[in-house]
């Protein structure tokens, strides 16, 4: 039962009180200092998907290069650029941005029955940074010296001997840069989840969506600085002449890849475990059947990440480390597998004991199981060494992780967008279009990426610019391009069918979905307070609780803990979450934009070398930071 | 048994068993570096050794994370881990902490045995 | 024709170094294992493939099965009370979830990581009688024969049946020396000497190629590896140790003079000459290998030619400059190319 | 129902950590994995070097390292009487240590910065990968002292107006950020240090 309409005259007064309280200015400029994480993730959405269409674009032009042998679409550093690009830009500015930065924006404080995260103006400066980062590494593109030298950028390719452009200059910077945004949003997820949860929502009693964000948000804090220490090594021998990877100065190259995996292996886990939060959030809702095994795929969702940090030099094998060292990832490598396998039956089995209404959203999770538990398969034969150094850098290794990283990654995004999508409209959304959607992209991401699997086992290796006739991989590669199309295709109608369902679809109402979580109890789109009162929760299915939302609907019509004297909400102790305190939260700040302008103009000067004006635009950005702190949340 | 020992068993069973593992995998995988790196011989490791002591030493306290696990969860047997915070939440945490354990466990039964019976510091 | 003859055949019209006839298709498939470590290997993977779309059909069976029973009466108070097969699945999930997969994978660990390692493990120094070394270049490949004066490019000959140990180095960046139907992959990695073993069951021409992605034309760093009988090998190392031939013929006369004088003897050695520089590959017996460009193109006059004016084209970015020459000095250049058996 | 009721606590003491001590903790967590990023690279080329330090460069001095050490650890004292200080509502007392803890960091950065130009004058960081290393993870420690050193100014600035709950909290943070800055100091020396066995 719905808060959304107020119970009594009185309710509806506290409810116009708040709305005053909370509103943001209109306009751009309410935008621009907005510290509302529903907008801020929004904005985030939006970016986000622009930047989706520009990978996208990069691999539909390598699709279309390979798509017979000898093609010369592109040229050979063109094509480098395109793939590096590609790489960069859907793990840093889709995925992680997506997942965390809109879904997690946007749904986080809804599911835990917060008003605003726990820092909003420092939210707004993740995405401020976000964006820059993102128009700072595409100004590479248009300058035709974007990277050029893999995602991974190996050293000494990496190195200024052999590169000797700006590209890697700025893949460094760019890195450094995106990294600060994404370390902000993990610290904000984190303890936005330990201090703003809803009085009663106790770890036990924590929807899966945010155990998944929180284990994805540790992951990011301790991931990335590997990747920032790595790119400062990189930085430094490119530009200040150190001799972290030079052999002839006792340096190592194997370092960079040691940093890098370090940070990159549970990349791939921080690119998934969002999603599978996402999936048990849709579950349960079209299921109407709490997750089987709650304790089990909740720690499971912890587990993959912390375990993803043990088994990074599986990417290593094959460049001659000792085996008693590489035994000890194959290990973590054998064993990360079981909280995904954990989870997969956790999920299947909500399914086959509940009743499964195959929705789009519930299709689009049915297709992510499917296309996760393929990729997983192919995962688990990299525990075999001598298997993995004979598929390594071949496209066996492309398909794996494409059916992990758009399969298991993506499709539950387009499942979440169908499933939130009246939530955050307030509309419905067209079904029969919405199920064709699917199964295009089923259809479509199948044949795109299952033959990679043939053509890898047949000795094709990845990242080549062509490759001749003969060695009968032609007819797989026309299929993947066709099947890349056909991606495309179902991309397209599904963002159309949103679009359109947008402008023209009924109204949908609170919870269209008798959902499980507290976001279906508030009003759609949620009014800019989340909530009229602090809900009282007492299981990870408050909305499946009509005694504790009866409850709300009293406290509202009372006055109790609707904390209206103030932009106040509650902070509670992180374990149990008792009650505690309540906080005042920061209201819009202009200064998040202009610190971030600041630290672009930081970067823009190391990347074109001019070190002294970098340090003057660092003074700024500290003056940036004092003007930010000048205003204190109790002085509003 | 009182709630503030559960509790105390609990945060062992759940944290021990990953922060042993995390310590048997950096310096298990460090000294099979230095073993045979250039810069590392002159200092006499004996890896099978290191190996043998190191897991066996890692294990047993993983096993004893385990069996604080298993204890809470028979303390806790009438509250169900959807109960209230404290007894639900120690419960909940007890049985994660039961299976991240075994996991935890055979990572280092795994490699620990692979770092012994494989040759020392052949190329793999 | 049965596969083993077929290749036999191949070999043998391989040792008369014609180009591949038609019908002997070529491959570079580590599912075609022509040793005992590649078909380790591809074993390991169809054993693996096998398990694999056992549990794939396991999921998509509950999936279809839940999709059976969707039209049930609701269970929508459910969502309050009691939840259906809660005990039954928890059943499901430790049984399937935990303790099946990690008895399988453990097995699996235990069988590559301990057994087939073994075997596709770097030879100890001592292990074989015969050491290549192998020099990864941007984009090309460098083959020496330690103990000979030997030095090709692009073309490794091993003799058959005889475990060999490839050094792999690399002169610029990382590359990934590969042969799938022999064995595994390894990196170049600088500052580093890793070592393979190469063994070939049945004489024949193997392709491989360049894994690691090392720049431009990363596409265009292949190579092969000719296994040899015993003696056929022999003979091969010997004549390939020899200086060059002096030129026969005006042509070939007038061809060196213009390799000596021009841009040629810069970068690339012909040994028994002058040349002897090592920025380009070795030229000494060009006129008997099979490709050029690291596999890029097909060995003879006309396409010698056109790499010699032209090669920005066929593989741009590759080191070798665009050589413009009057034709009379490029048809002598040519001549006395092809005729360094 | 025997449950934690949400009903507003109006008097006594917090029971947990406000969020601005989290978001410290957040930070210090990221700032030490960046430096266990460091320290693990120092032991990987150390692991491939031998000698280690390379020939021609001198051993890292003892002495005046461990002097200077010893004076920054120190502050954890006043600092955390400037916290309790702080908690118990006493303005002036609480400046005082603060500024003590400040006058000691400033000495203390100021004569590692001279001494780190020193050093650099004689064994370039461009000379080989151990100077790389040495001088990235001593300069990145330096700079976390500098941070300290801002961090506290800032609070003075914030103090000469009065207590509130925000700056309560501050103290709290920056304390606990103190103290986390004179054990990766602590840490950093050691390592580097270690090249003397």
């Amino acid at each position: 039962m719905a808060i959304a309409t107020p119970p009594t005259p009185a309710a509806a007064q506290r409810m116009d009180r708040l709305e005053v309280m909370w509103q943001s200015r209109p306009g751009v400029l309410g935008w621009l200092t907005t510290t509302d994480h529903k907008r801020i993730g929004l904005l985030y959405f939006w970016t986000t998907l622009v930047l989706f269409g520009a990978g996208g674009v990069e691999a539909l032009l390598i699709r279309t290069q390979l798509a017979q042998p000898n093609e010369h679409v592109v040229s050979p550093e063109t094509y480098d650029q395109l793939f590096t690009m590609h790489g960069i830009t859907m793990i840093f500015f889709f995925i992680i941005p997506m997942t965390t930065g809109a879904f997690g924006n946007y749904l986080i404080p809804l599911m835990i029955g917060a008003r605003d995260m726990a820092f909003p103006r420092m939210n707004a400066l993740s995405f401020w940074i976000f964006l820059a980062s993102a128009l700072f590494i595409y100004t590479s593109l248009f300058m035709g010296s974007a990277p050029n030298a893999g995602w991974f950028d190996y050293v000494p390719l990496a190195s200024k001997e052999f590169n000797p452009g700006r590209n890697i200059d700025f893949y460094a910077l760019g890195i450094i840069f995106n990294s600060i945004s994404s370390t902000l949003t993990a610290g904000q997820f984190i303890v936005t989840i330990f201090k703003s949860r809803a009085p009663g929502m106790s770890f036990n009693r924590m929807p899966l969506f945010c155990f998944a964000f929180l284990a994805a948000s540790f992951g990011l804090l301790f991931a990335l600085p590997a990747l920032s220490a790595d790119t400062i090594f990189l930085f430094l021998d490119r530009n200040v002449h150190t001799h972290f990877f030079d052999p002839s100065h006792g340096g190592s190259v194997l370092l960079w890849q040691h940093l890098f995996w370090i940070f990159g292996h549970p990349e791939v886990y921080i690119l998934i475990v969002p999603a599978f939060g996402i999936a048990t959030s849709i579950i349960p809702a079209f299921t109407q059947r709490k997750v089987v095994a709650f304790p089990l795929v909740a720690v499971a969702e912890l587990l993959v990440v912390f375990v993803g940090f043990g088994v990074w030099a599986h990417h290593m094998y094959a460049v001659g480390m000792s085996t008693i060292s590489m035994v000890f990832f194959a290990a973590g490598t054998a064993m990360v597998v079981i909280p995904s396998t954990i989870q997969v039956f956790a999920w299947c089995m909500s399914f086959v004991t509940g009743t499964a209404r195959f929705k789009t959203p519930l299709l689009f999770i049915a297709g992510f199981i499917f296309m996760f538990v393929t990729g997983g398969l192919t995962g688990i034969m990299f525990v075999a060494i001598p298997f993995d150094q004979q598929v390594t850098d071949t496209y066996f290794i492309v398909a794996h992780f494409h059916y992990i990283i758009f399969g298991a990654a993506v499709f539950p995004i387009f499942g979440g967008m169908y499933y939130w999508f009246p939530k955050v409209t307030g509309k419905l959304y067209y079904e029969l279009p919405g199920q064709i959607s699917f199964w295009i992209l089923f259809v479509g991401t199948n044949l795109l990426f299952f033959p990679m699997h043939i053509v890898g086992l047949l000795g094709m290796t990845r990242r080549v610019s062509t490759y001749p006739d003969g060695l009968g991989w032609t007819a797989y590669n026309l299929a993947e391009t066709i099947g890349g199309f056909v991606t495309l295709a179902g991309i397209l109608l599904l963002l159309g069918n949103l679009f359109y369902s947008y402008l023209r679809a009924p109204a949908a109402g609170p919870d269209p979905w008798h959902g499980p979580t507290l976001e279906w109890t508030t009003s759609s789109p949620p009014p800019d307070y989340d909530y009229a009162v602090i809900p009282r929760v007492s299981s990870a299915y408050p909305n499946w609780d009509p005694v504790d939302r009866e409850f709300d609907r009293r406290n509202l019509a009372d006055g109790v803990l609707v904390l209206e004297r103030g932009h106040e909400q509650p902070a509670v102790t992180p374990v149990d979450a008792r009650f505690d305190e309540i906080v005042q939260m920061p209201h819009e700040s202009p200064w998040p934009p202009i610190l971030a302008l600041a630290l672009s103009l930081v970067f823009l000067m190391l990347v074109i070398g001019r070190y002294g004006v970098a340090g003057i635009m660092g003074i700024f950005c500290l003056l940036a930071l004092a003007g930010w702190h000048s205003t204190e949340p109790q002085e509003q | 048994m009182s709630l503030r020992k559960l509790e105390i068993l609990q945060w062992f069973g759940l944290l021990g068993g990953a922060l042993v593992w995390t310590a048997q995998h950096v310096v298990g995988y460090g000294i099979t570096e230095a073993e045979c790196g250039a810069g590392g011989l002159h200092w006499g490791i004996q890896n099978d050794v290191w190996q043998g002591a190191l897991m066996a030493s890692a294990a047993a306290f993983v096993v004893a994370a385990e069996l604080a696990a298993i204890t809470v969860i028979v303390a806790t047997r009438r509250s169900s881990y959807e109960s209230p915070p404290p007894p639900g939440r120690v419960r909940f945490f007890a049985i994660a902490a039961a299976v991240a354990n075994v996991i935890f466990l055979m990572i280092i039964l795994l490699d620990g045995f692979a770092a012994i019976l494989n040759v020392t510091c052949r190329q793999g | 024709m049965n596969a083993p003859r077929r290749d036999r055949l191949c070999a043998v019209l391989l040792l008369a170094v014609v180009l591949p006839l038609a019908g002997c298709r070529e491959k570079q498939s580590s599912l075609a294992p022509k040793s005992h470590q590649a078909r380790d290997i591809a074993s390991l993977f169809w054993w693996m493939m096998g398990g694999a779309w056992l549990g794939l059909a396991l999921v998509v069976g509950l999936l279809f099965w839940s999709w059976k029973r969707r039209n049930r009466r609701g269970f929508r108070d459910d969502t309050e009370g009691p939840k259906p097969g809660e005990q039954a699945s928890w059943y499901v999930v430790v049984g399937l979830g935990i303790a099946m997969p990690i008895a399988v994978i453990s097995t699996l660990f235990v069988i590559s990581d301990l057994f087939v390692i073994k075997t596709t493990q770097a030879p100890a120094a001592t292990a074989t009688k015969m050491t290549v070394e192998v020099i990864g270049h941007q984009w090309w490949w460098e083959v020496r024969y330690p103990g000979t004066p030997a030095v090709t490019a692009n073309e490794v000959h091993i003799p058959v049946r005889t475990p060999v140990r490839i050094v792999a180095t690399t002169a610029d960046v990382i590359h990934s020396f590969w042969v799938p139907q022999l064995n595994r992959k390894i990196d170049t990695i600088p500052g580093r000497r890793n070592a393979i073993e190469l063994y070939a069951d049945a004489p024949g021409r193997y392709r491989g190629a360049c894994a690691e992605f090392c720049g431009l034309q990363h596409a265009h760093m292949d190579l092969y590896i000719f296994a040899e009988p015993e003696d056929a090998f022999r003979k091969w190392l010997e004549d390939e140790s020899q200086p060059a031939a002096a030129p026969s013929g005006d042509a070939a006369a007038e061809g060196a003079r213009v390799f000596q004088d021009g841009s040629c003897s810069s970068c690339h050695a012909i040994r028994g000459t002058d040349a002897n520089s090592d920025v380009g590959p070795d030229l000494t017996h060009v006129g008997s290998r099979t490709t050029l460009a690291a596999v890029t193109i097909p060995n003879g006059d006309s396409s010698l030619r056109d790499w010699i004016i032209d090669n920005q084209h066929i593989k741009p970015g590759n080191q070798m400059p665009d050589i413009r020459l009057p034709s009379s000095q490029l048809d002598a250049l040519v001549a006395y190319l092809e005729n360094l058996k | 129902m025997t449950d934690y009721v949400a009903v507003p606590r109006t008097a006594g003491p917090r029971l947990s950590n406000s969020a601005g001590w989290w978001g410290m903790v957040i930070l210090v967590a990221s700032e030490a994995t960046l430096f266990g990023a460091f320290i693990g690279t120092y032991f990987y080329l150390r692991f491939r070097t031998t000698p280690w330090p390379p020939d021609g460069i001198p051993k890292p001095a003892l002495v005046v390292p461990l002097i200077l050490l010893a004076c920054l650890v120190a502050t954890t004292i006043p600092m955390s009487f400037a916290s309790r200080a702080a908690q118990a509502g006493r303005l002036r007392a609480t400046r005082f240590f603060i500024t003590l803890v400040l006058l000691v960091e400033a000495g203390y950065f100021a004569y590692e910065v001279h001494d780190f130009a020193d050093q650099i004058q004689r064994v370039d960081i461009t000379r080989n990968a151990y100077s790389s290393i040495y001088y990235t993870l001593l300069g990145a420690d330096h700079a976390h002292v500098l941070i300290a050193v801002l961090f506290n100014l800032w609070l003075l600035a914030k103090l000469t107006r009065g207590f509130t709950t925000y700056r309560l909290n501050a103290v709290r943070a920056i304390t606990f950020y103190v103290y986390a800055v004179n054990v990766l100091t602590i840490v950093v020396f050691g390592t580097l240090l270690s090249a003397r066995a």
